[in-house]
């Protein structure tokens, strides 16, 4: 399950990736970088699974003392959490840029934004 | 074309990269010697049933305490970037949809609800699945329902910012309490371990957990705000 | 499970292939959307629950509000998005 | 010790603690970040002092109180301490400088600035892979933040772009960091590897982490997004983002690759690709921030390639890394900050530094850190740098870091001559204090550094050096006026020749006289000059310094860095001259190629071992000898401007003051000369594919003495044409030392002594006739010898004494020439050689007869002397050449004995009439009488036959019969070698002036055509940022993914 999960979670970095840089309105790239996160979330959640363990909260179900035995790893679990967030903030960030751009120039193209270049 | 060709030359060869990662990816048969740590010794060390919760607010504290300074960076650059951008002043608001008698009176009811729920939430993040972050993202849904309701009205900038700045330099002076009365910066067992499995145990988790929470609710509600008044700048 | 999984896999790809080659933007957002969603249900099966729900209440939920915030916006300053 | 933590801490307690206070009250905010940014610098300053005296141990520092790998753990060691400081202070001062946009955009923006350098201070301290993983996202987040504190719209963009790309590199860097983690079941950096090199599993992962963090360093050609940032962000930003991220980025690529040395090539490969390609590209790049950008992108990778150079350097990666990097923050900081004084962007318009002399220097002292030139942390980096990888067998990489360094000091020393010689735009509103005073604090910054790294370095300090010090005492002194720091300078020489005379030996003692002595002689001239002469002490004492160190260096490291010294103070003399712009630049670059080769080839000889005494030269491994052979001779012959690598000496000389043609020509050449002699005495026998090298030199020196006299005779410019036989004299020169036997080498010390001698008096004869007509064309002067008795006598006495005819000494080196060439088997160069001494003739007979001689020009009847100060060294020479005519053995003599510790055979004999040699006889006083007899006779018989000689007017061209058709064509000495022309004008075609006018254009057009790559689309740069990782795998995994 892990393994299908992680070649979903590929193939979705590779659209994103894709899309990112092949769609010039800026939205859709951000979409598209959005998508890319995401896939990389499930990359690494299925990195931290064990087949047939359950999460790790020890309670009731999982007694301590064969808790290493019975759940999954927690760590990706953890770095998946603090990268959604920061994801979340990234996107909310190019967002705020696209709009701003959109108002200096009234387009949403990035070839359009070239004055800075050579 | 051109472009989009070579595009997916080089997308294609990144894939095959992540092919072979993937490829000779083996699941681990039994958890490494870090996880095994987690395991075992979150619930004496740390107090907290939920290992996940342990490890972001404990013992990757630090990654935590950059994660939430992540969105406070967001917010203000947010209000920065927007605050930059000199636009129409015709029309107002998102103008997401139209908020009708139905919503507005929706709203009234559901806030203090899901105001509570996402309370919920990051209370017990040191038990159950949830903690700071979901429970400060439903703190937001709040504030984005009351938006949605009543374009026109505004949270008190004021407020937010104090909530955002207060929470956030508690939970520093937090992390330094860690350093001089137990074993480092943000090590939560500043305060007592307590029963293993209620709702005040695990040390500071819970508090820093809330501390995120309301930091996150506010960060997300300013970036919100920030978004929905930019034209007024 | 498994085919839970499989079957939530292709619907993350799906959804993401809409995301990318739909000509309208809101469409665009909502199955970038869809894609965090199916994600989350995967987290799920893959016993992270934390993560589904931070999936599916930050990534799913408030980024597409951010998107539909400034997408509207965007529209009604006379943008195609 | 406060614990580091508290650096985290304070920065991001500070942030939030901004969000209380009220957005009115942003002086109160302002307060709140400065204090803020102080603490965290004085905690990382305490830390550096701490480890610096020795006091501190690395610590490590515990989160969560629980042991790595559970738990995240930062490290304080030295390198961190540091860096640490560098960021925070980097920080601190961006603050100060930044205060008025910062206002602007009110407490946020200063939030955002206290979260970045918490964060930059993060990455440098902690261990966690993930963790510094988050640190980077703030970093960047923190980057599209600040890019908005720009005045400039532009950067809205950049910041776009910026982030764009910063998504890729994060999704390589995320998946890299998990496979990492799952492969060694810890995300701690100490738990990591050794990963071998390989392109699957545990190997790709780190390739993957790898490759995201060298794509945060920017590496060539995936860093459109960094230039565009560079170019468009706030100056004091674009200071952090040079100075701070880029180390900060750096030391995080250094702590990975350090965990698996395998990976070090690829890192080595990196930096100098980017070190490389970035110089070059910047090179057509006219936009000065835009151009800092470029040098910044070079910068880290030169020290990427320093990264990658880690298992050589073993104790000494520290230092060396340490040293590039300190020198490349300071003074890109420095740069970024003064940027922000001037109001335009071209480069051109750096002229308004000059309404402030201390920006112009602090201007100098940033480009010389650059360039790693002494006394600055860089040049004992560089120094150290060659040794270790020479010793280890990589000099191709040392040819490489050695060019990229060479493109880089030509771009910037363009830059710097723009700054000092164009036009200062009109209407300059002022410079801000408060970002003057950042620039002068950064000033200071650098120097201490240079003092640091002089005091750490295992060679001597050069700023403990009292010729340098004596040379910068100048630069305080600059306020006086210049007539009382002509005097000091005067004394000064004299001084260190009295004191330094007992430890001289004979040959050292002939160069010292020239330099010091010889040095006062000129700066005679020097008290022509009134009022304060800003620019002009301290780099004529720095050149003066730099010889008078030379001479005396025992080991290859005074050497070299007394050359770098006199090559930067005579740079900076040249570059006074009124047109002297592209010929100062010609000069640099010239000279600090040549000085690389120095370095190159003491590096090779010394094979690792320091300090090398110069005398071990003689012991080069047999296998090594003639590379530093010919190294170092090209390096000297740069300086001596032998032939193939003139062509910066006829502009340098000739463009230059009147009082520096002479330092430069009769003085600062001979430096070039010493280090041949000193080559040649210790390796004078050395074989290539069984060739003695001599001969080639031999060859060279013939050739440089017939081409420079013959391109000499058809100057129109009276001091190009002096500074043509210079080339030409240095041949002969040359030529005489080859030949490595006695004679020879007494003949080149009389060449050393006459070359001084009369092209000083004859560069301050015609320095004085400009003086006084403005033009250095010979065809607009004519009789001036009724008006100009004094200067018409040195110049008759110059060119006699210089042509080899008798009496004066000239002929004494004439004949002891043929008298060494006799002795010489070697036809061919010795009938060039032949060849050009009637051919030295026919110039200096323009000298007098186009200047003196003739008519006298309407508008110089009114004429008056020379000034006098710059007759009065000339009539000290008129009175030396007698004297040395009459009495060479005053110093030939103790010459001749100390030659002949090396030739005991073929010297010659001093009786007390005369000198005796194998072939012939010599008296002076004998030839000086007969002669004095015969030029009295003739002249007398001249008097008499022409004394009804009928006077014609000048504008009776009657005879001529023609039109002229440019009113110059008239004149008499215009082109008044023609036939000559017709005859041999085909040798002196400008071919190696073609030819390095074709190197440098390629280079330009490479430039120019690469840089398009950078298109500004966002899109473009993620696409290259791609391909890099991409093109990576491809080339790691073989070609077979």
């Amino acid at each position: 399950m892990a393994e299908i999960a992680m070649m979903s979670g590929f193939a979705l970095i590779l659209l994103g990736i894709f899309g990112a840089l092949t769609n010039r309105n800026l939205l859709r790239m951000i979409v598209a970088f959005s998508i890319a996160s995401t896939g990389v979330n499930v990359v690494l959640v299925s990195i931290g699974y064990l087949p047939g363990r359950t999460a790790p909260i020890l309670d009731a179900a999982v007694p301590l003392e064969s808790a290493a035995a019975q759940i999954v790893d927690p760590v990706p679990q953890a770095l998946v959490l603090t990268a959604i967030v920061i994801g979340l903030g990234v996107t909310a960030l190019m967002l705020a840029y696209a709009y701003s751009l959109f108002r200096h120039r009234k387009s949403l193209d990035i070839s359009d934004f070239t004055e800075l270049k050579w | 074309m051109v472009r989009a060709f070579v595009t997916l030359v080089f997308v294609a060869i990144l894939g095959l990269a992540f092919g072979r990662l993937a490829l000779d990816y083996v699941p681990d048969a039994a958890l490494n010697q870090t996880a095994v740590h987690y395991a075992e010794l979150t619930p004496p060390e740390t107090g907290a049933q939920n290992v996940v919760a342990a490890i972001i607010v404990t013992y990757r504290g630090l990654d935590t305490l950059g994660e939430v300074t992540v969105l406070f960076l967001t917010a203000a650059i947010v209000a920065l970037v927007l605050a930059q951008t000199s636009g129409p002043t015709k029309g107002r608001g998102s103008g997401l949809l139209p908020s009708g008698e139905l919503l507005q009176t929706g709203t009234r009811m559901l806030t203090p609800l899901i105001l509570l729920f996402g309370i919920y939430v990051f209370v017990n993040g040191h038990l159950t699945p949830g903690g700071g972050f979901q429970g400060g993202a439903i703190l937001a849904s709040a504030a984005l329902l009351l938006l949605l309701a009543d374009p026109v009205r505004r949270f008190s900038h004021r407020l937010l910012s104090w909530v955002e700045s207060g929470s956030g330099v508690f939970y520093v002076l937090i992390g330094v309490f860690g350093l001089f009365l137990a074993g480092g910066f943000l090590d939560n067992r500043i305060l007592p371990l307590g029963d293993f499995g209620s709702i005040f145990s695990a040390g500071a988790i819970p508090l820093i957990y809330a501390l995120i929470g309301l930091k996150v609710g506010a960060e997300f509600s300013s970036i919100l705000e920030s978004l929905e008044e930019a034209e007024d700048h | 499970m498994i085919y839970v999984a499989g079957l939530m896999g292709l619907a993350m790809l799906g959804a993401a292939i809409v995301a990318l080659a739909t000509k309208s933007t809101a469409v665009a957002v909502i199955a970038a959307g869809l894609v965090s969603l199916f994600a989350s249900v995967v987290f799920v099966l893959l016993a992270a629950p934390d993560v589904a729900m931070t999936e599916a209440a930050i990534g799913s939920g408030l980024t597409t509000f951010l998107f539909f915030f400034v997408l509207s916006r965007i529209r009604r300053e006379g943008g195609n998005g | 010790m406060v614990s580091p933590i508290l650096i985290i801490a304070i920065g991001l307690g500070a942030a939030f603690l901004l969000g209380f206070v009220n957005e009115d009250r942003k002086g109160i905010a302002f307060a709140l970040t400065l204090a803020a940014l102080a603490a965290m610098s004085l905690i990382a300053l305490g830390w550096t002092l701490a480890f610096a005296a020795g006091n501190a141990q690395t610590a490590d520092i515990l989160t969560a109180g629980f042991p790595p790998p559970f738990a995240i753990n930062l490290r304080m060691g030295p390198a961190e301490a540091a860096l640490s400081l560098l960021v925070a202070a980097t920080g601190f001062l961006s603050a100060i400088y930044m205060r008025d946009a910062l206002y602007r955009h009110g407490r946020r923006a200063m939030a955002v600035l206290l979260v970045a350098i918490m964060a930059l201070t993060g990455i440098v301290m902690t261990r966690d892979i993930f963790n510094l993983f988050v640190f980077f996202e703030l970093i960047v987040i923190a980057t599209g933040g600040l890019v908005l504190l720009s005045e400039d719209r532009r950067a809205l963009a950049a910041g776009f772009k910026y982030l764009v790309v910063a998504q890729v590199i994060s999704i390589m860097l995320l998946i890299g960091i998990a496979f990492v983690y799952h492969a060694m079941g810890s995300l701690n950096i100490d738990d990591i590897g050794p990963v071998a090199l390989g392109f699957s599993g545990a190997g790709l992962a780190l390739f993957l982490v790898l490759v995201a963090l060298f794509l945060e360093l920017k590496p060539f050609p995936a860093n459109g997004w960094a230039l565009d940032i560079y170019e468009s962000a706030h100056p004091g930003f674009s200071a952090i983002f040079s100075a701070a991220s880029g180390s900060a980025a750096l030391f995080a690529a250094d702590k990975v690759l350090a965990t698996s040395p395998a990976w070090l090539p690829l890192a080595t490969a990196i930096g100098i690709i980017t070190f490389i390609g970035a110089n070059i590209l910047a090179l057509r790049q006219n936009n000065d921030r835009r151009l800092l950008g470029y040098s910044s992108v070079a910068q880290i990778g030169l020290l990427l390639t320093i990264v990658g150079q880690r298992d050589l350097l073993g104790d000494s990666y520290l230092f060396i890394a340490g040293g590039v990097l300190v020198a490349h923050a300071i003074a890109k900081a420095g740069l970024f900050w003064m940027s922000g004084l001037v109001g335009h962007r071209d480069l051109k318009d750096w002229a308004v530094l000059r309404a402030n002399p201390v920006l112009i220097f602090a201007f100098a002292t940033f480009v010389a850190m650059l360039v790693g030139l002494p006394p600055f942390p860089g040049f004992y980096a560089k120094w150290d740098l060659a040794h270790i990888l020479m010793a280890g067998d990589r000099a191709w990489l040392v040819a490489l870091i050695l060019i990229g360094a060479l493109i880089e000091a030509g771009y910037l020393f363009r830059w710097f001559g723009f700054a000092t010689k164009r036009e200062a735009p009109e209407g300059f509103p002022g410079f801000s204090v408060n970002k003057m005073g950042i620039v002068f604090v950064t000033l200071l910054a650098g120097w201490t550094s240079g003092w640091i790294w002089g005091d750490l370095s295992a060679n001597p300090n050069v700023l403990s050096m009292v010729p340098v010090l004596f040379a910068l005492a100048f630069l305080v002194l600059e306020p006086l006026p210049a007539r009382i720091k002509n005097l000091i300078a005067i004394a000064g020489l004299v001084g260190w020749f009295v004191f330094r005379y007992p430890a001289y030996d004979p040959l050292q003692l002939v160069f010292a006289i020239i330099i010091l002595v010889g040095g006062a002689v000129i700066f005679l001239a020097s008290f022509n000059w009134q009022g304060r002469r800003l620019g002009f002490y301290p780099p004529a004492m720095l050149m003066y310094a730099g010889l008078a160190m030379l001479i005396e260096a025992e080991t290859s490291f005074t050497f070299f860095a007394s050359w770098e010294i006199l090559t930067l103070g005579s740079y900076f003399l040249i570059l006074r001259g009124k047109m002297s712009e592209p010929h100062a630049l010609s000069y640099i670059a010239f000279s600090l190629g040549g000085a690389f080769a120095i370095l190159a080839g003491f590096a090779l000889a010394a094979n690792g071992t320091q300090p090398f005494e110069m005398a071990a030269l003689a012991d080069v491994a047999q296998t090594a000898a003639p590379y530093v052979f010919i190294l170092l001779a090209v390096g000297f012959m740069t300086k001596t401007a032998s032939i193939g690598l003139h062509i910066w000496l006829p502009g340098a000389h000739a463009e230059a003051e009147t009082d520096v043609s002479p330092m430069v020509s009769g003085i600062l050449l001979k430096a070039g000369l010493f280090g041949l002699w000193v080559l040649l005495m210790h390796m004078g026998q050395t074989q290539f594919y069984g060739i003695n090298l001599t001969y080639f030199l031999v060859w060279i020196g013939a050739i440089s003495a017939f081409l420079g006299g013959l391109m000499a005779i058809f100057q129109e410019d009276a001091k190009r044409l002096l500074a043509y036989s210079s080339i030409s004299q240095m041949g002969y020169a040359l030529f005489s030392l080859a030949l490595m036997n006695h004679l020879g080498w007494l003949l080149a010390l009389m060449f050393v002594i006459n070359h001084y001698v009369y092209k000083s008096m004859l560069f301050l004869a015609v320095g004085g006739v400009y003086a006084r007509t403005h033009t250095k064309l010979m065809y607009k002067m004519g009789g001036l010898i009724t008006l100009m008795p004094f200067s018409f006598v040195s110049v008759l006495i110059g060119i006699i004494a210089m042509s080899g005819v008798p009496p004066l000494s000239g002929f004494g080196g004439r004949w002891v020439f043929y008298n060494a060439i006799m002795t010489a088997d070697m036809r061919l160069p010795i009938i060039l050689i032949f060849l050009s001494g009637p051919i030295g003739f026919l110039y200096l007979f323009r000298l007098i007869h186009s200047i003196f001689l003739g008519q006298l020009k309407d508008e110089h009847r009114k004429l008056k002397e020379a000034p006098f100060w710059l007759l009065v060294p000339q009539m000290i020479f008129v009175l030396f050449l007698l004297a040395f005519a009459v009495v060479p053995g005053l110093i030939l003599r103790r010459v001749d004995a100390y030659i002949s510790t090396f030739f005991p055979e073929g010297g010659l004999e001093w009786t007390s009439g005369g000198i005796i040699s194998e072939f012939g006889y010599w008296n002076p006083v004998a030839i000086m009488l007969v002669i004095g007899v015969i030029f009295v006779s003739v002249f007398l018989l001249l008097l008499w036959m022409n004394h009804d000689a009928q006077k014609v007017k000048q504008f009776n061209i009657g005879f001529a019969g023609e039109r002229p058709y440019r009113p110059e064509t008239t004149h008499f000495a215009w082109n008044f070698f023609a036939p000559y022309r017709k005859a041999m004008g085909f040798l002196v075609l400008p071919v190696v002036t073609t030819f390095w006018n074709a190197v440098t254009d390629v280079l330009h057009e490479t430039a120019d055509f690469a840089r398009k790559f950078y298109t500004g689309n966002g899109q473009t740069y993620a696409l290259q940022a791609l391909g890099f990782v991409v093109v990576l795998f491809l080339i790691g995994s073989g070609g077979t993914p």
